[in-house]
């Protein structure tokens, strides 16, 4: 037998691959590059024209928006600050989401469904009304838990908002569902062999979870990690109302200070050169990201063979970890729960019986009365379920396409639909006026929802990949030889598999849909008016039972698609 | 341009997108529609949009760059907001009072009221006057410090509400007494650990739900907030009156420019009056009105008003303001 | 050492579909040392004991006691969780960790489990388990990358390499090929034996059970059909089910006509359709009642040695190569009867056979 | 049908890990309606063999051919998708989709793939396919609610629901026992023979792959070292591995001393540590180079028959009973030789045992 010797300099033949055909990844990195790209030249093209000039004013460059950032001399600290607590929030929220997605999704607490629920309710409504709920429960002035402290001790209360501590919480809890939903669906997939065979061979539960369950969910936990780490770096809300009065100063607050006064023209290159120092920050973190996951064979703990979905029996610890779970997501919804009383007041009052007596639905009524917010109904309606929808169904065509196939062009397909994260809010709403200027799409729900489709994909995409990388190669080769194509594949295969973290990830963008302000409040028309434009506006006013009333209709809004939802989730996954 | 072809014009135009944060409330709104067209025998639709002066800039600018325009009237503006859209064409003096002035004959006046760099591009619709708010339910009257300097009172210690956009508006008593002096009044404030909120609304309700007991806040607001009952009460500083002027203008970009005027003319003149009935409007200029009234009378006490001149004193203090900023972000 | 009392477990019905009574009131001891066969067909449950002994799966009831001590009693509501069984474990579907590689794989148990070793111990425990499953040039490789007999052998050595009381194999050789099977098993039952653990293995490979060993549970749907030693199930099977199950039998009803006593043996005849047969094995029908005469193919000797024996005579009408032997299908009568030839042995088709079976080779089994 | 030709497949090396060379230059052909079985050791490269022609994996070099249309090309780069080859395959993890019932996993290939059928052709065809591996109670069942062998068969339904034109079996029999296997076997075989379906199997079981195949190939290490039918690699293997990985073998290294035709054969005599072996099979090697002496334990028979036979006598020094035989040492001189005896002789341990092997028996393969 004549054995010919291969010369490694011959090519390789590079069509061939088991993975998409590089014409869907080509097709989708289109797609993708014409969400991104646009918005990322201009933050480019922004971050280097001088202050006090306009987007695309003229043809001068400068890096004065770099120095500016870069040679302050408190830089140290405000990056120390940053970390501090960008590193704690992260930690908080990964913590209690990783706590709480074990309990629902693995073992047999009761009152799954309930900590399900309840952890999606709050998140229609936005963070700065969300962190005046938390202003009101513990500022050190008249914080309800303050006030009953002392009520019942007599001496003032302990708590305060305004402390590193209370930053790093009130963020922690307020990136919970976020982390929730990123890592919920990874733990509802894993083979329970993996972690069984860790105790049948004397693990503890300490060393199993340490060594097997923790590095297996890595895909998901560092895509959760990356993506909070962006957000929180980013979000000035809570650091300004919460971190400028204790003190501690952090790189968004002064950036958002420094480039959006409350009178003038914001400094646009400010914002983009943050964002591009971001966007090199996000870019090393997917590196990051890649080369851990490497080798995507290590995470696939879906296999198609002898998987036995079981949940942990928690016997007589199921009562203490729910009533621990129940505190811990009391704890989250207590802002809202502030709100909640203060939409039947006039105005703001401590809880007390006397205030009991002057509850009304007035502001219901009012709210409801404005003619604004019937056309911002329609509107959200529709904002919200074609932007989720949309976001979705790209997210998960494009996040298959990058796990499943190599090279570069999924890489490439992975950090674009990442990158809009890096964007700031107010130079991304700038980035889509201008793009879409010209456009039939201006001034109508349309270019909100491209909006929202651009900025939420890389939570989307980061969700679903994480999700898709667990499954096995061999389920979706299964259906291949089968004779069904990629799509067929995708839909009947890969979905399915996926599907509640799909659902959970499409409830977590409607949600979000429906309370960003940012692209709303900048692309705002008579006829594109949104309930959260409404909302700013009421609390602008300020109206703070308006907002509030608001908040609530909002929340409602959302338990009426969360429910049903999650309590199929629940029933589907009981079959199992 | 006469009245009769702006009128014309106008109707034909059928309707404005208005931009103003003031007036806010949808009554308002709704009077002022009403008033407007059976004024001038016109059916033109008023389409009132709540959005700051900032943000509606920087639309209208982007949305000259192509060609477009989308909003008739913006407000409340600062000076600054108003040169922003000057400075880029894209406001220009209108011979207001040639053309309104027969039919509304306060116009000319209006014109005057705005800084000498301003007139004819923009009117002033509101006085935002600013002064020390309290909530009566924690603080005592007799308690309520009278002066900036008794801020400084280590009492207050993380009891005032400020905004954290520079402190808004002490950085108007640079005016009066130099940045320098401005500055180091505003580290000593800062020692004293105040409250900071993301704008002056917020501000007043801090103080209104008992986050802080003080703060400054704006007699406009203070006015709405005890008409809703919330346990606010305001006074004015013995030493500094702060005030900013509120603009409204027109873009040259407008949709509609001659609806636009017409209603711009009309709210400066008659229409505040139809507002005032519903919320306050305060003005100055209206030497009858109850916060002219406390002005002057605390002028005459030796308070001094502190508000911008001139743009050139505005750009002044560019500088101050990013150090104000730099103050409040440096941390301890 | 290990005492199963009457276990039983359903699995509760799904929507789609009827609950499954897996286990029904299953109960054995295993001695100190034993090496347990678990013998049955796919699905009759035997991977559902092996999860209750581990601690993995509940059953609805009984007792499970390890050593001295119970780990679980329903009625008691006792339940000692995996991690406090001290177990080794191969897993029907391996479960190996994909993100680690072999020798991390194979190191758990040492690193993380109850006995912790130090550094170098582990190592060289580690390489001493993966040389006995030949795969000491594997260390460094990550679990995904191997072949899936490769993956069992590294299933193998995490089962082994800290040398459990209880060891539990769940169809440890099932990938691997005939040779390597060979040499797995006497390696497995040599560290077995010289280490004293107490091993459970299931399979459904009858020549891996006879071969390793002591003692062999058949089981048939969730129930425990005959306990013994190999030779006691393959010789004297307590039922058609065990005679078909354990190897292959020739199941030939008939009905017992007389029961002979002589020279301290016992002697049936039984009436059939392919004649009578004589069996002086054990047995405990009576005459007169419906019989099932078990004769494996292995039984037939071609030849007639001379000696008490039936014979039969037939066409060969059917043979299969399986290497090692042929099988081949004799009809006697309207009956087919299955032998098996050496694989040399070249006979014609259609040839006349003469089957000759001694008595004490035929086995006699209530019909039911 | 098939026809693969000098496929090589490297795995790239990773992180603490060799590149591995998988297959290195595989070439074989399979007729239409054949039954082509890869037998080979665990980690030989059957898996990647069948992956490559199922298009999972992507060979480095050489073609694949299907029908008479090329799926792989590395030189001119043709690659058709799995998709687009119209294949059934079992994999060796199954691929069972856990999220669908046992009725949505076989029903895939037609209501998805590339025939689609209407639904009541759909339900008959899947019942048939259930029928077919015993499971027509399980339809509604979920998969992962499954044993391992009720799963491995839904991957056996799934694979031949469709009817393909190439049935790809990736040890689809490991998890069932003897007697489903025997079934599953018939049925397969039977399946394909009557739809004229061409089929590759990989296998480490070599009665399976004797009873089913119609051609074998034996792969070692990425190399196919044999192919041929059945009793060809059976009774003339063409090396040492061959012949012991299909059916034991002793293996008795000698040196030829002399090659005498008589009688149309061709006599070789080798000279043995236990004696001269004379053989008249088959054979390559020339007199005075060193040979190896194949002989299966199968081929000794007890008892002489007279004629040419090699007659060795030595004492039995070890037997385990396997069920149906039992495996029996024999020492002659030094040498262990291996030998099967049937399960009913009782042979006292220590007894002098004579072997006798007709000439014909023993294979005369070249040392190396
Ligand atoms: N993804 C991979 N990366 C690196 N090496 C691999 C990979 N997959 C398989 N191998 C190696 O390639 C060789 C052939 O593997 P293959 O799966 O084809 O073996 P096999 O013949 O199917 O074995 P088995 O009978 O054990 O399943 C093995 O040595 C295996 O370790
Ligand atoms: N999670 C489950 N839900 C419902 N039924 C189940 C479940 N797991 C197993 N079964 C059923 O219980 C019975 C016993 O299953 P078990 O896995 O113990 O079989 P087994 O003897 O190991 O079979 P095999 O040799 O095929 O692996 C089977 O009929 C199976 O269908
Ligand atoms: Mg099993
Ligand atoms: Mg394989």
């Amino acid at each position: 037998m004549a054995i010919q010797t291969t010369s490694p300099a011959r090519p390789r033949p590079r069509a061939a691959s088991s993975g998409p055909s590089r014409l869907a990844l080509s097709v989708a990195l289109l797609v993708i590059a014409c969400l991104v790209l646009g918005p990322l030249l201009i933050l480019l093209r922004t971050a280097l024209t001088p202050p006090d000039t306009f987007p695309l004013d003229g043809w001068e460059f400068t890096f004065d928006n770099f120095r500016t950032i870069l040679a302050s001399s408190e830089l140290p600290t405000l990056l120390l600050n940053t970390a501090v607590y960008a590193f704690g929030s992260i930690i908080i929220g990964l913590v209690m989401a990783a706590w709480l997605a074990w309990l629902v999704e693995r073992t047999d607490m009761p009152g799954r469904t309930f900590i399900r629920i309840a952890l999606f309710t709050w998140m229609a409504v936005p963070p700065v009304i969300l962190g005046f709920g938390w202003i009101l429960l513990i500022n050190p002035g008249n914080g309800i838990l303050n006030a009953l402290w002392s009520f019942f001790t007599g001496e003032a209360g302990p708590l305060t908002i305004y402390s590193m501590w209370a930053l790093i919480f009130i963020t922690g809890v307020s990136v919970t569902p976020t982390a929730f939903v990123m890592i919920g669906g990874l733990f509802r997939n894993m083979d329970p062999q993996l972690e069984t065979a860790g105790f049948v061979h004397g693990g503890g539960r300490w060393a199993v979870a340490r060594r097997i369950v923790i590095p297996l969910l890595m895909p998901g936990l560092l895509s959760v990690a990356i993506y909070v780490f962006i957000a929180v770096v980013q979000a000035f809300e809570l650091p300004l109302i919460v971190g400028l009065t204790a003190r501690i100063p952090v790189l968004s607050t002064r950036i958002y200070l420094l480039s959006t006064p409350d009178v003038g023209v914001p400094n646009y290159g400010l914002s983009a050169a943050f964002g591009i120092l971001l966007l090199m920050i996000a870019c090393l973190l997917m590196l990051l990201y890649f080369r851990v996951i490497g080798a995507g064979e290590k995470y696939k703990v879906v296999t198609g063979k002898a998987f036995h979905p079981r949940r942990v029996h928690l016997g007589p610890w199921a009562v203490p970890a729910f009533a621990l779970s129940a505190v811990l997501v009391f704890l989250m919804v207590m802002p809202l729960l502030v709100l909640f009383w203060t939409s039947f007041l006039r105005f703001y009052e401590l809880p007390t019986f006397d205030a009991l007596t002057r509850m009304s639905l007035d502001t219901y009524r009012e709210v409801l009365g404005r003619t604004a917010v019937r056309s911002a109904i329609l509107n959200t309606v529709i904002l919200v379920f074609v932007s989720s929808i949309a976001t979705m169904a790209l997210a998960s065509v494009v996040s298959w396409l990058a796990t499943r196939g190599q090279g570069w062009l999924a890489r490439a397909l992975d950090v674009m639909s990442f990158s809009p994260m890096a964007i700031p809010p107010i130079v991304m709403a700038m980035a889509i006026l201008l793009l879409y200027l010209r456009t039939p799409l201006y001034g109508s729900v349309m270019i909100l929802i491209i909006g929202h489709i651009t900025i939420y994909l890389a939570f989307a995409t980061r969700t679903m990949s994480s999700a898709l990388v667990q499954l096995h190669k061999e389920l979706s080769d299964a259906a291949m030889v089968c004779g069904a194509g990629w799509w067929t594949t995708l839909r009947r295969i890969v979905l399915p598999l996926v599907w509640p973290q799909l659902l959970n990830g499409w409830i977590w963008v409607l949600a979000h849909s429906a309370r960003d302000l940012t692209i709303p409040l900048l692309l705002m028309t008579n006829k594109n008016m949104v309930m959260s434009t409404v909302m700013w506006t009421l609390w602008d006013v300020p109206d703070l039972p308006g907002a509030a009333a608001l908040s609530t209709l909002l929340v409602l809004a959302l338990l009426l698609i969360v429910v049903p939802i999650q309590l199929w989730i629940a029933r589907a996954s009981e079959r199992r | 341009a006469d009245f009769d072809t702006v009128l014309e014009k106008a109707k034909a135009e059928g309707s404005v997108v208005v931009r103003v944060t003031n007036p806010s409330s949808p009554e308002t709104h709704a009077a002022l529609e009403k008033a407007f067209n059976e004024r001038f025998g016109t059916s033109i639709r008023i389409e009132w949009t709540p959005q700051g002066a900032p943000q509606t800039n920087a639309r209208v600018i982007a949305e000259a760059g192509g060609g477009t325009g989308s909003v008739d009237l913006i407000g409340l503006g600062s000076a600054e907001d108003v040169e922003a859209l000057r400075s880029r064409g894209l406001v220009k003096e209108y011979p207001w009072a040639d053309v309104f002035g027969k039919e509304l004959p306060g116009i000319a006046e209006a014109v005057d009221e705005v800084i000498p760099d301003l007139r004819g591009a923009t009117f002033n619709l509101l006085d935002a006057v600013y002064g020390l708010g309290w909530n009566t339910g924690l603080i005592k009257t007799e308690e309520v410090p009278s002066t900036t300097a008794d801020l400084l009172d280590p009492k207050w210690n993380s009891k005032i509400a400020l905004n954290a956009f520079f402190l808004n508006p002490l950085p108007t008593i640079a005016y009066v007494i130099g940045q320098d002096e401005m500055l180091d009044y505003a580290k000593k404030l800062v020692e004293n650990k105040p409250i900071l909120q993301r704008g002056s609304p917020v501000v007043m309700q801090a103080v209104s739900v008992g986050q802080a007991p003080l703060g400054i806040i704006t007699y406009h607001g203070a006015v709405a907030a005890k008409k809703k009952g919330q346990p606010v009460d305001f006074k004015l500083f013995s030493d500094y009156v702060m005030v900013y002027q509120g603009y409204i203008y027109v873009p040259e970009n407008a949709p509609h420019p001659n609806a636009a005027r017409l209603f711009t003319a009309w709210l400066t003149t008659e229409g505040s009056k139809v507002a005032e009935q519903f919320e306050a409007m305060p003005r100055l200029a209206d030497k009858d009105s109850e916060i002219a009234k406390l002005v002057a009378e605390a002028e005459k006490a030796g308070a001094k008003l502190a508000t911008p001149t001139s743009l050139e004193e505005i750009a002044a203090q560019d500088q101050l303001r990013d150090q104000l900023t730099k103050l409040l972000t440096a941390g301890n | 050492m290990l005492a199963i009392e009457h276990i039983e477990k359903t699995y509760a019905a799904r929507k789609g579909s009827h609950p499954v009574r897996a286990l029904r009131g299953v109960s054995f001891e295993v001695a100190r040392g034993d090496f347990f066969a678990l013998l049955g067909p796919s699905g009759c449950g035997k991977t559902t004991i092996l999860q209750s002994i581990a601690g993995l799966e509940t059953p609805d009831s009984g007792t499970i006691r390890i050593g001295d001590r119970p780990v679980f009693d329903a009625a008691n509501s006792v339940f000692l969780t995996a991690s406090q069984r001290m177990l080794g474990m191969v897993f029907q579907s391996y479960a190996i960790w994909p993100h680690m590689t072999v020798f991390d794989n194979v190191a758990f148990p040492l690193v993380h489990g109850r006995d912790r070793k130090p550094r170098e111990e582990v190592r060289k425990r580690v390489m001493a388990a993966l040389a006995r499953v030949k795969l000491e040039s594997f260390a460094d490789r990550l679990a995904p990358h191997l072949s899936g007999g490769q993956q069992q052998r590294v299933a193998i050595a995490r089962a082994i390499v800290h040398e459990p009381r209880l060891l539990l194999l769940d169809e440890p050789l099932s990938n691997l090929d005939a040779r390597l099977r060979d040499t797995m098993r006497e390696e497995l039952r040599q560290i077995v034996k010289s280490l004293g653990i107490t091993t459970i293995f299931v399979t459904h490979d009858q020549v891996e059970a006879m071969g390793m060993a002591d003692r062999i549970a058949v089981i048939n749907q969730g129930e425990i059909m005959q306990i013994g030693s190999p030779s006691d199930v393959y010789f004297s099977p307590r039922n058609a089910f065990v005679a078909n199950f354990v190897g292959r039998s020739n199941t030939i009803t008939g009905k017992v006509t007389s029961i002979e006593r002589s020279g301290g043996q016992t002697l049936r005849r039984v009436a059939t359709p392919i004649g009578e047969i004589c069996s002086t094995a054990d047995s405990e029908v009576k005459a007169g009642e419906k019989a099932l005469c078990i004769i494996r193919p292995q039984a037939f000797s071609a030849f007639a040695a001379g000696g008490e024996e039936n014979i039969f005579e037939g066409a060969l009408t059917g043979q299969t190569f399986l290497g090692d032997f042929i099988d081949a299908t004799i009809a006697v009568g309207d009956t087919q009867l299955c032998a098996v030839f050496n694989s040399y042995d070249k006979t014609p088709p259609g040839s006349t056979i003469r089957l000759t079976v001694p008595f004490d080779r035929c086995v006699i089994v209530p019909a039911d």
